[in-house]
């Protein structure tokens, strides 16, 4: 059985969720953990109506499949697959999919959040929020909330 | 001299550009690159201590760089 | 939006994870975390051709429920739904399925966990692996591995 | 006296059934029903103190049974 980094790209189109657990699964494998991003129609009480996706792709898919490697170290025996989309994405869609496939369960759901966890923090990609009202903004998650200044 | 720095999101924004030229005198760090860049138009946008990559790998403030290198400056990620 | 114990069961048809999910999600959800437990082809170093899931499905319902329930109580806002199959399963077919969707990643996450963790050791179902060479022998997860005596 | 008791999987095997009766005398707890299972043709397939359930809930050895109570002896869980 292969295992390791499998798939793991920047994307444009939106992300078939079947296929990539398909992709990771495996007649040796006995759990599989997915994550999935969606967007949501609230933030800070403001109304959401989609959320544009940028990445610095070259860097973004570089640094995404850096991230896999990592796991794939730390949990040894792991199938990773998984995409993040970029560009114009509307209320529940998908922005990211992470799939983790290991004989076991542990390190499927350990290797599916390490992942999710250092993409947050490490991957080049920015989301500008559109709103119903026709204003649209960058999310920064370092900004203190608006509600807690 | 003057590099050719890239900008994303919020920053592009900032500088009206997704790339800027900026003068700078050799040999010459990424905190360099970042002073140059704060005192451009837009340039108050800009942290004191923003996010930098060169050639897509993150890098520290003191980190050299020289002519051909792709330069980035990283707007607060929120990918996910 | 409805929030909770959406859905909870013991069923013996296939389980379709796509049909979970899609029940799971909702515009005001921004993280989905799905577990799949899926049937592997060996064990202790045994050729697996199946497995027969059996539960005791009047308490076996009630308990996944009463998990589920945990899960809404300690994360509060999540969505669940989860359904564990019984009856003869092939190599890679679904024997379990737990979909937690919530606004943020870390209860949707923790959850999804929480209902694997405590269903693998409160929720009254058994398996009997059938091996290539025509053995069937019932699981005992508390015996001592044959590896390890 | 005697109760009807669920069993199932491995524990069914051993006994060759899925409900067996129990001979018990009033007032009967868990432990006097396991006890008595364990003196059955196949009852040494059963440990001391095997896991009970008591109308579908978890009990403790100690528990006390009546007629009409749905009572089960559960083997080891292994659902997922």
């Amino acid at each position: 059985m292969e295992t390791g980094v499998l798939h793991a790209a920047i994307v444009h189109a939106p992300i078939d969720v079947s296929a990539l657990v398909a992709r990771a699964s495996h007649e040796r494998v006995g759990a599989v953990s997915v994550f999935i991003g969606t967007v949501r129609d609230l933030n800070d009480g403001r109304e959401v109506s989609g959320m544009e996706y940028e990445a610095y792709e070259g860097m973004a898919e570089r640094e995404l499949h850096a991230i896999a490697t990592e796991a794939d170290v730390r949990f040894p025996g792991v199938r990773l697959v998984m995409e993040h989309r970029v560009g114009l994405l509307t209320l529940g869609d998908a922005s990211v999919v992470i799939v983790a496939a290991h004989m076991h369960r542990a390190p499927a759901l350990d290797a599916a959040r390490y992942v999710i966890e250092a993409l947050k923090v490490r991957v080049p990609i920015w989301k500008r929020e559109h709103y119903v009202d026709g204003d649209r903004q960058w999310i920064d998650p370092t900004a203190t909330p608006v509600g807690k200044r | 001299m003057s590099l050719p720095v890239l900008l994303f999101a919020s920053y592009a924004d900032a500088f009206g550009a997704r790339t800027v030229q900026v003068p700078v005198t050799a040999p010459c760090a990424v905190l360099d690159i970042v002073a140059a860049l704060r005192v451009m138009p837009g340039g108050d946008r800009l942290p004191a201590e923003p996010l930098v990559a060169v050639n897509r790998t993150w890098v520290e403030a003191s980190a050299l760089v020289v002519v051909g290198d792709e330069i980035a400056i990283i707007p607060p990620v929120a990918g996910g």
